[in-house]
């Protein structure tokens, strides 16, 4: 399996359905592949688990989740570190586990939380408080107490809800990924390399740099380039075939 | 008290509303309608003879547990020295858009909120914080609303002006964190 | 039942909620806090040994009158009230968080779940049972939510001293300096 390439890109509404109803994240998914496979949390044969979890991911749908995606290739860069020869270096040789594995741990004890608040909740359910709550009551509501801290606090979560227009919501230009993809292959059949800054004119929008970012992520997923960079924050570097290794 | 007495005090405390007598009879399919009335009766009489503070009436074709009327008054004053009441996250949000957009009409409001705020102002208006001050020209003239002086006295603001400018506020909003980062 | 005890019914069962110790005293100028004390175990013990389909339960610093639970699911069958809906995993787990590490930021809530969280705390905020406690220093000046009475009432605690200690749970984290508190 090509590690990611299986999984597709299609955005289907019901993904999220899946991923709400049976797991409660990318960690939740993890913690139920380690209790079915009866490892060691801290001893996790990162391979294996690897691999069950990109199965789940694309066997249920879950692809277009972005934090399943993020905790794949999380788990993969484990999988690759841990080939790495550990030298001789002993004491200095960190596990590349160590912080998933201490994440995971955290996780599990919020997950036990979780479950006596459940149980508690389930309690509290069987029991019903009195409904009958005398009409005058409501004629004489108690004194109001309010902050500022308060009021400033929802006019933030207002604007951030602004900042994140629903779907239904009208964008000026929508995302033009296929387009930036044949931009990008026109280009590539002229030059074998290219680099970041000959996709995007200088005075490029938001949506065509964005475009242009997904559409090169798309492009070498599926093997038709691939980028390199020499350089920490040196330039990205796209090359026409994706033959030889990754850098 | 028998079982019976005791679930039907369960579901008449429960309820709140008259339950009416097919309602009672479905608690129990065992239980014959006859029964149901030996059992109500149960009930009264036991808040009568311990000396409830709570007594079994029946009202509008049913039967409701209600407070004995003589404990209204010492009720009715103990709420008035109750801890004083919090708006909701929700009710909040739809005053901070009253104070950051007024004049500004309910479906601004409901479009920015994505759901309907109609109880909410009653709320607000009720309470005195916003107050209609105009209508808007177009369409049905919708009302706009505005914040009140009481609204500045709550807040301790001497002037609207007090308040952060909107972008101020928003700049905690460019450095949220992304999730896992 | 001594008069004292005959009010408290009346005011436990009028209010719904889980009423404060300053509520009830409220109730009668007369009483001391000890003497209402004395009553609500009086009520308690009276629910108990005449057998009642309500009992008096401590819950989030203040008392509440429930139904026991043995009746829910007639009541329910019988369309006299409805238990509330059930909160999904994702939510308890986010609660779980907020109610441990409170106050707590919505960065570190998704770092700890993994997943983003800005619709679930809306959610929360909405239904009453986190609220924005401050603002952490730093960049932005993140909010930060804790829990509310209302979360307490939800999961039937007297205080968040009731909730297991970290240690208590079956894995402990050795690793993290701070442990739960």
């Amino acid at each position: 399996m090509g590690l990611l390439a299986a999984t597709g890109v299609a955005a289907d509404s019901s993904c999220f359905v899946v991923d709400l109803d049976q797991f409660n994240g990318p960690l939740d998914l993890l913690l139920i592949l380690i209790r079915e496979e009866e490892v060691e949390i801290a001893d996790i044969p990162i391979a294996r688990i690897a691999e069950q979890f990109l199965e789940r991911v694309h066997g249920l749908g879950l692809s277009a989740a972005a934090e399943y995606l993020e905790m794949a290739a999380r788990l993969l860069r484990i999988k690759a570190q841990m080939l790495l020869p550990q030298r001789d270096a002993g004491d200095d040789w960190q596990d590349p586990r160590a912080e998933l594995v201490r994440r995971l741990l955290e996780y599990q004890q919020m997950r036990e939380v979780a479950d006596v608040l459940e149980k508690l909740s389930e309690q509290r359910r069987s029991q019903f408080r009195s409904g009958c709550v005398s009409p005058e009551r409501a004629e004489t509501a108690p004194a109001l107490q309010l902050s500022l801290a308060e009021l400033l606090a929802a006019a933030d979560r207002v604007i951030r809800m602004v900042r994140h227009p629903g779907v239904h919501d009208v964008i000026p230009r929508a995302l033009d990924v296929d387009g930036a993809m044949l931009t990008i292959r026109n280009l590539m059949a002229r030059s074998p390399l290219l680099r970041w800054v000959d996709l995007i004119s200088w005075n490029a929008e938001s949506w065509e740099v964005l475009s242009a970012l997904l559409a090169l992520l798309e492009l070498a997923r599926r093997g038709e380039l691939r980028l390199r960079q020499t350089r920490s924050f040196g330039p990205l570097e796209i090359l026409r075939d994706a033959a030889s290794e990754a850098a | 008290m028998t079982p019976l007495a005791k679930l039907l005090e369960a579901a008449l405390i429960a309820s709140g509303r008259p339950a009416l007598p097919d309602e009672l009879i479905a608690l129990d399919p065992d239980a014959s309608p006859a029964s149901i009335l030996l059992a109500l009766d149960e009930l009264r009489r036991q808040y009568e003879t311990e000396g409830h503070g709570i007594e079994l009436v029946e009202i509008a074709g049913g039967w409701q547990i209600l407070t004995r009327s003589e404990f209204t008054e010492a009720i009715e004053r103990a709420q008035l020295a109750a801890r004083p009441q919090r708006l909701s996250g929700a009710a909040l949000e739809t005053l901070a858009i009253i104070a950051y957009r007024q004049p500004v009409g309910r479906s601004e409001i409901e479009e920015i909120r994505g759901v309907a705020v109609g109880g909410m102002l009653r709320q607000l208006l009720d309470r005195g914080l916003i107050d209609v001050e105009g209508r808007a020209e177009g369409i049905g003239r919708p009302l706009l609303y505005g914040t009140t002086p009481v609204f500045l006295e709550y807040f301790a603001l001497r002037h609207l002006g007090e308040l952060p400018r909107a972008d101020e506020l928003s700049i905690a909003l460019r450095t949220q964190p992304a999730p896992l980062a």
